[in-house]
């Protein structure tokens, strides 16, 4: 094993687009992308080595910061976030690269945002401390607002400010709960914001019910989730494609990530308190989210509202408290930015040969003259509605079997989502691909720039769906370690009111 | 020890009223000057206070660098009379000398009324190299030396600043040719190539105030 | 090589062929793609056949054997490898599925040699294929459902494969949603019987369950149902019925394969599969049979009344697959596949007889237009007859063995199963009816235009129009193909339909009773756990069921020669007579509008509700609209302060320092 | 002389200074302003640094004057490119930044 260091993959990519804006902007864009692939070869060699075996933090970065307030720069990989690095990094490469070659406005800024947003994400996800976890999270907001307030289409200025609103009054809130959980777990002692610490410290279940609502807003804004997701559509609409393929694949995985990093295991209490709401909000989501992808005309906005039901799977995962759940959530996070990524770049592509529409009612009859298209288009479509083989539907099985555990109803209305996943995504494919060919489109293969974007993201759905277990076994000792004190709760009280019952 | 008191009387009530001055008197050059008083006044007051590197400082750069400074720029841009009109900040700012004058009050029942007895006193005993330039000199090479060093870039910086903001930029040559031709009205050349909205959205064509030259 | 290598091998000849036929499509030149996909499914049976042997060398209690490549789930107590499951049960699938399979392969390198997307076809059709046998070998649930399922996507996509017609489209959307309805049905069926047994593999459920579940508990029962829904879907049983007659959509061959031989009859093979549970749950088992029971009459009422000549095939096999889930649902399990078997025969030939026919129409698929066909199509006429033969269970045919078998059984278990084998036999009937309805109606009668050209050695091409619409096609992309190819001047399809009219008519004797029973004694080891498994009909009643099968076979035919040959008028009156009766038939006793107003409306109307009401009201307008009116408040306020005016700032910072030292002031007195 | 003595007379000036940032229009004597805010400012400085005995008020008091110097070439600079733009010199003209 030896030693990784996270604070060189976190910074790297703000390291590259801080030099990269002061060269030429050929150059500079450039070098932006050559960052990420690096990132991504130091996730891969990362996970090569990763000790499986091993439980706990691994490449641990432990600093001070500040210390008066107990504040430690802690880095830190798990099984829970090796992969959702992973995405992160493997993402970032296409984005970046689509971004390079088709930003003309001031390129070098544009690049600049996108590297500071993966140091963002890439810190929030390394974070082992709940003060830097904020800071990163709330870092992530500063380049989105610039991505989509400059280099937007369409009302983006009213997108931008939905946006930024709603996502800023959570993550107020999520601050207002950090201070408070901190001060509060130290109990007048020395004061930490560390995970590790703070998951040693208990609270009583009052004050642990009211911090989980701070959290659960920051979080489920995030996601977005039922009824928390006002934002989506404009921010959707007006979003250039290379910011939201990041911002749809894994800027919402911070959220639920949350839940699991630090909600679950800090404030088991609460998560078994409100285990039935978060749950019925998740169920409620998934429904709702399908019937509305199922009515949209704008393709953008069918993986839109599709995103908002499967988010809605790994929330109901989560909070199945069942590890089987988590297991299943944490890989459809994986899986679901894994598909909507090359999702977003086909309908990008799509659009422009529909002469720059985003309605479906344009498109149409592309399979004969793009092969190619459809083939990739296909796959991304069937993992998407997670079709048995795809990765999509281990994580879909594991999820509904962590939920029918306990909560048989709530699973069994959730399995309808997985039927009308297949109704609205298929119906995309359609209306995109078959039929005659729509009024205004003109049928094109893919271009190279294309090509190098989806066909390696295709390529990896395809790896996982062989071998899912890749993944699963690397996590599931830190995922089970997360889920277990909740769980422990929500026997205890299942027993409760089994005694009660006789 | 009644030769201090007077010094610290005489100084006191010059750089009061230095300070008086400038703000009272119209014309900025007078302010300026008024000004120059008070930093000479308060250097007396630094040497009371045995701070002879700081005063001597203070007279040097300030009183001389950088009010020569000033003289030079009110001279360039004219310094005008203007009538002292407090109301049209906004009623936050016609009560601005009412919140001077409370600030006042309330730092003097602070000082006046704290326990801290010190305050009481003459001060510490010190020694007789106190204040003086080697002593300044050791700390700034010392203890300081970052923040020193920090102060030198500083200045660097704001050099470079002035020359960025104050040099002739291009599409400003044709009017300042027009300057040199009618030294009489500059200020008063209208810029039609350009007309702009002002704040409050009347379209401003050229200055709107006649404001007189200096 | 063991067996399960063998078995390795069966899966990876048609995955090497999708994989080979999809990544060349732009260089392999003429034909060379579909012999690609033929020679890869030819390699697969005999790869299968391989395995037979090889089986039949292991001694007769240790013929089941798992093969496991990797873990490709194993978290949190929830394991399942990649593995295979070798028993004779899935042998004889693996037999039948790609020997079958083969032979349309062959006859498609023919019969759609004129069509743009050759390539992209048997790409569809090997990937089919090896989804098929995934299907049968998989040694576990998770594995078979991802089976289950590529076959589904297999069958959306040459449903869909002309893409151009509209029709096809939505047959295909139709035909996956129900498919993913049955998936959906099997997962939580899997998970029913992982949160008792602990296990997802065959063996381990199968080893646990009777220890864990009672006969008849709640559990088991919902998790036999729940496979049901699975096994309804695929195998077109009622109500998940209504997307197969739309399946007929795509080519012929498809047809042939998908929804006639192999896939639908995956329902069977999975309660074959899955009998020890049923065994439990004897309740579950009689829903089984008694929707068998219900689809088989249903769909042979509607396959009187309907006038497309693949529908009616269609009606036909829903009809037939519903004798098979009946079989296996009263424990006659080798009987079940025993019909499997023989149907996949006759129905794969009937479909390319169909094929070739309606390539002599030149696309048409109308019964109405049709007529004359016997001295143009000699060869097609014989085949085809003998298919409806077999079909209608006309004494000594392979049809005639295996349907009679199923009923013997049924009437054996006695009780409420003799009122099933009644209505089993009064089908049987009208089977034998339809069947010669079809060839009477194409065949002989009055010689249409078509036919008379062909015999004058002229084939009729062109005419671009949608066969179940008239609408025009899209020419301009070449598929359908422009060429239109007969089995009269396409080797390949004859070849390919030779072998099943020989076996439509021979494959009886390895189940003749009394007999030569070597498909019920090769099955045995699979299924002699059963506790029916010493409960079978005697000889002679099997005997007494074979003479009144025939009988009504002939009876049937006899009916149909003289309802349609003898006085075609008559034919017209009863219609006129019964018009309620025939609307009702015609229009498939009304379950699509059922379906259309049942679930399909209210969702759409659901989704406008949501996006109109309550994304748009509430959503939009109260927590989007509340917070932006907040914080618009909150904005407008700090506006004012903004002034611009440096010195209100001014003003303001002083204000915040005297507030500042005002509340230390207070602080410290 | 006490220390009380320089502090409030501190204060006195730097009250001074503030009411003149809050009543003069003209930039440059809001500038001249500053600079007896930043003055009083050293003096206290200096003032607590004779009570404590320490000298190291007496370096942020020079620190201070350096801030000042820079402050007053950036201002007036700014000022000079105003004049050169024709605009008006006048703080109360200049509110463009309004929300």
């Amino acid at each position: 094993m030896t030693t990784f260091h996270l604070s060189i993959l976190v910074f790297l990519p703000l390291a590259a687009g801080l030099v990269g804006a002061f060269l030429p902007a050929r150059l500079g864009r450039w070098l932006v992308v050559a960052a990420t692939v690096g990132v991504l070869a130091y996730t891969v060699a990362m996970i090569a080595d990763f000790d499986r075996a091993a439980g706990g933090l691994q490449y641990v970065t432990d600093d001070n910061w500040i210390s008066e307030l107990g504040v430690r720069y802690q880095l830190g990989v798990d099984g829970l976030n090796l992969f959702l690095i992973t995405l992160t990094a493997l993402l970032w490469v296409p984005a970046t690269l689509w971004g390079a070659v088709k930003t003309s406005e001031r390129p070098r800024l544009f690049m600049f945002h996108m590297a500071l947003a993966e140091t963002a994400v890439l810190g929030a996800f390394c974070a082992q401390d709940l003060a830097l976890f904020v800071v990163f999270f709330d870092l992530m907001l500063v380049p989105f607002y610039f991505l989509i307030g400059g280099w937007g289409e369409g009302e983006r200025v009213r997108a931008t400010t939905k946006f930024v609103i709603y996502t800023l009054v959570g993550s107020l809130l999520m601050l207002a709960g950090a201070v408070a959980l901190g001060v509060l777990a130290a109990d007048g002692g020395e004061l930490s914001f560390s995970l590790a610490v703070l998951e040693q410290r208990t609270l009583p279940e009052g004050t642990q019910n009211w911090i989980f609502l701070l959290f659960a807003a920051a979080f489920l804004v995030k996601a977005p989730l039922f009824p928390f997701h006002g934002w989506v559509v404009d921010t959707y609409r007006a979003t250039p494609t290379p910011v939201l393929v990041v911002l749809s694949a894994v800027l919402s995985k911070v959220g639920v990530y949350g839940f699991l990093r630090i909600v679950l295991p800090i404030l088991p209490d609460a998560s078994q308190h409100y285990q039935e709401l978060l749950i019925v909000l998740a169920v409620f989501s998934i429904l709702y989210g399908s019937i509305l992808a199922f009515s949209q005309d704008e393709a953008r906005l069918v993986v839109a509202y599709s995103s908002i039901a499967q988010l809605g799977f790994i929330v109901l995962g989560i909070f199945s408290l069942d590890d089987k759940g988590a297991q299943g959530a944490l890989m459809q996070m994986v899986n679901h930015g894994l598909v909507v990524a090359p999702l977003f770049f086909i309908i990008a592509v799509l659009s422009a040969r529909a002469a720059g529409s985003p309605s479906l009612a344009q498109m149409g009859g592309m399979a004969l003259r793009a092969p190619v298209l459809a083939a990739l288009f296909l796959v991304v479509t069937l993992a998407t509605l997670a079709m048995p083989g795809s990765p999509n539907f281990v994580g879909e099985i594991l999820i509904l079997f962590g939920a029918y555990e306990d909560k048989l109803v709530y699973g069994l209305v959730a399995s309808v989502g997985v039927a009308l996943a297949a109704v609205y995504m298929i119906r995309v494919f359609q209306r995109a691909m078959h039929n005659r060919v729509g009024p205004g489109a003109e049928p094109a293969e893919l271009g190279g720039l294309d090509l190098v974007a989806i066909v390696p993201l295709a390529a990896v759905v395809v790896a996982l769906g062989v071998y899912p277990q890749f993944l699963l076994d690397r996590s599931e000792e830190a995922t089970t370690a997360k889920i277990q004190a909740a769980a422990e709760v929500a026997e205890r009280e299942q027993d409760l009111a089994r005694v009660e019952r006789q | 020890m009644i030769f201090e008191q007077i010094l610290f009387f005489g100084a006191g009530l010059g750089a009061i009223a230095g300070a008086l001055g400038v703000v009272l008197l119209r014309n900025p050059f007078y302010s300026v000057l008024a000004l120059v008083t008070h930093l000479v006044a308060l250097a007396v007051l630094f040497l009371l206070l045995q701070a002879a590197f700081i005063a001597a400082a203070q007279v040097v750069v300030y009183a001389g660098a950088v009010m020569v400074l000033y003289v030079f720029v009110v001279a360039y841009v004219g310094g005008s009379d203007e009538p002292l009109r407090p109301i049209e900040g906004g009623a936050v700012a016609a009560f601005g000398p009412l919140f001077a004058l409370a600030v006042f009050v309330e730092i003097s029942i602070a000082v006046l009324g704290s326990s801290l007895d010190a305050l009481g006193s003459r001060g510490a005993e010190v020694s007789a190299g106190f204040g003086s330039p080697a002593e300044i000199g050791r700390l700034l090479l010392t203890k300081f030396l970052l923040p020193f060093e920090a102060a030198s870039f500083l200045l660097l910086i704001a050099a470079v600043g002035a020359v960025v903001l104050a040099r002739k930029r291009k599409g400003l040559e044709e009017s300042s040719a027009q300057d040199a031709r009618e030294p009489g009205v500059h200020g008063g050349a209208p810029r039609v190539d350009e007309p702009r909205p002002d704040a409050h959205g009347t379209p401003r064509v050229g200055k709107p105030r006649p404001e007189p030259s200096g | 090589m063991n067996v399960t290598s063998y078995g390795w091998l069966v899966l990876a000849f048609p995955l090497a062929g999708t994989l080979l036929i999809a990544l060349g499509w732009r260089v392999l030149p003429g034909r060379s793609a579909g012999w690609l996909g033929t020679l890869s499914i030819g390699l697969s049976f005999v790869a299968s056949l391989a395995m037979l042997k090889e089986l039949l060398a292991h001694p007769e209690d240790s013929r089941a054997l798992v093969g496991t490549a990797f873990t490709y789930l194993d978290t949190a107590g929830v394991v399942a490898d990649l593995s295979i499951l070798v028993d004779p049960l899935s042998v004889l699938m693996c037999l039948v599925v790609s020997g079958v399979s083969f032979l349309i392969h062959l006859y498609s390198v023919a019969y759609m040699a004129s069509d743009e997307g050759y390539a992209r076809f048997f790409a569809y059709l090997n990937f089919f294929v090896f989804s098929m046998l995934l299907l049968v070998l998989a040694a576990n649930f998770v594995l078979l459902i991802v089976g289950w399922a590529f076959v589904g996507a297999a069958s959306y996509l040459l449903i869909s494969f002309w893409y151009r017609r509209r029709t096809a489209v939505e047959a295909g959307i139709k035909a996956f949603v129900i498919n993913v309805i049955g998936d959906v049905g099997l997962v939580v069926g899997a998970f029913l019987l992982f949160d008792g047994t602990g296990a997802l593999d065959y063996v381990g459920v199968f080893e646990r369950a009777p220890e864990v579940f009672g006969e008849n508990s709640p559990q088991i029962v919902t998790a036999c149902l729940m496979i049901l829904v699975g096994a309804f879907a695929k195998s077109a049983q009622l109500p998940l019925h209504t997307w197969l007659p739309d399946a007929m959509e795509g080519p012929t061959p498809v047809s042939a394969l998908i929804h006639a031989a192999t896939m639908v009859t995956a329902g069977v093979y999975l309660i074959a599969r899955c009998h020890p549970l049923f065994e439990l749950a004897p309740a579950a088992a009689d829903v089984g049979a008694i929707i068998g029971t219900a689809t088989l009459l249903f769909a042979a009422t509607v396959a009187l009344a309907a006038t497309d000549l693949k529908r009616v095939i269609a009606y036909s096999t829903m009809s037939q697959i519903g004798y098979m889930i009946l079989g296996v649902s009263v424990a006659a399990y080798g009987a079940g596949l025993f019909h499997l078997m023989t149907h996949a025969f006759f129905k794969a030939l009937l479909f390319m007889g169909a094929g070739s026919v309606i390539a002599a129409m030149s696309g048409q698929q109308s019964l109405n237009r049709m007529g004359g066909f016997r001295k143009a199509m000699p060869f097609t006429f014989v085949t085809f007859t003998i298919g409806a033969l077999a079909l209608a269970a006309f004494p000594l045919t392979s049809g005639f063995f295996s349907k009679d078998e199923i009923l013997a059984f049924t009437l054996h278990r006695g009780s409420f199963y003799v009122v099933l084998a009644v209505v089993g036999y009064i089908a049987a009937l009208i089977t034998a009816f339809y069947s010669f309805r079809m060839v009477f109606r194409v065949f002989l009668g009055p010689t249409v235009t078509q036919a008379r050209e062909l015999e004058q050695g002229q084939l009729a091409h062109g005419e671009h129009a949608n066969p179940a619409t008239g609408e025009e096609e899209d020419t301009g992309v070449g598929f359908p193909g422009a060429e239109h190819h007969i089995a009269e001047r396409e080797w390949p399809m004859k070849a390919a339909m030779a072998p099943l009219a020989l076996l439509a008519v021979l494959a009886g004797t390895v189940g003749i009773p009394g007999l030569t029973e070597t498909l019920e004694h090769f099955l045995e080891p699979t299924f002699k756990e059963s506790k029916f498994h010493e409960s079978v009909p005697s000889e002679s009643a099997e005997l007494i069921g074979l003479v009144v099968g025939g009988l009504f076979a002939i009876i049937g035919i006899a009916a149909a020669y003289y309802y349609l040959l003898r006085d075609p008028m008559l034919r017209l009156r009863t219609r006129e007579r019964f018009k309620r009766i025939h609307g009702f038939l015609i229009n498939k006793w009304y379950f699509d509008e059922l379906f259309d107003l049942a679930i399909v409306r209210p969702v759409a109307a659901c989704g406008r509700f949501g996006r109109s009401v309550v994304e748009s009201a509430f959503v939009q307008g109260v927590l989007v609209g509340g917070t932006v009116g907040l914080v618009r408040a909150g904005t407008s306020f700090a506006r004012a302060i903004q002034t611009g005016e440096l010195r209100a700032y001014a003003a303001l910072v002083l204000m915040g320092v005297g507030g500042l030292v005002l509340y230390f002031l207070i602080v410290s007195s | 002389m006490d220390t009380s003595w320089f502090v409030v007379l501190s204060a006195f000036i730097f009250c001074i200074g503030a009411a003149g940032v809050m009543t003069r229009r003209s930039p440059l004597v809001v500038l001249l302003c500053l600079e007896l805010m930043l003055n009083a400012g050293n003096l206290a400085l200096i003032a607590f640094s004779r009570m404590l005995g320490n000298q190291d008020g007496q370096v942020f008091a020079l620190i201070v004057m350096v801030v000042a110097a820079c402050e007053v070439v950036i201002g007036l600079g700014i000022i000079v490119a105003m004049f050169r733009r024709r605009l008006p010199i006048d703080v109360d003209e200049m509110s463009e930044l309004r929300g």
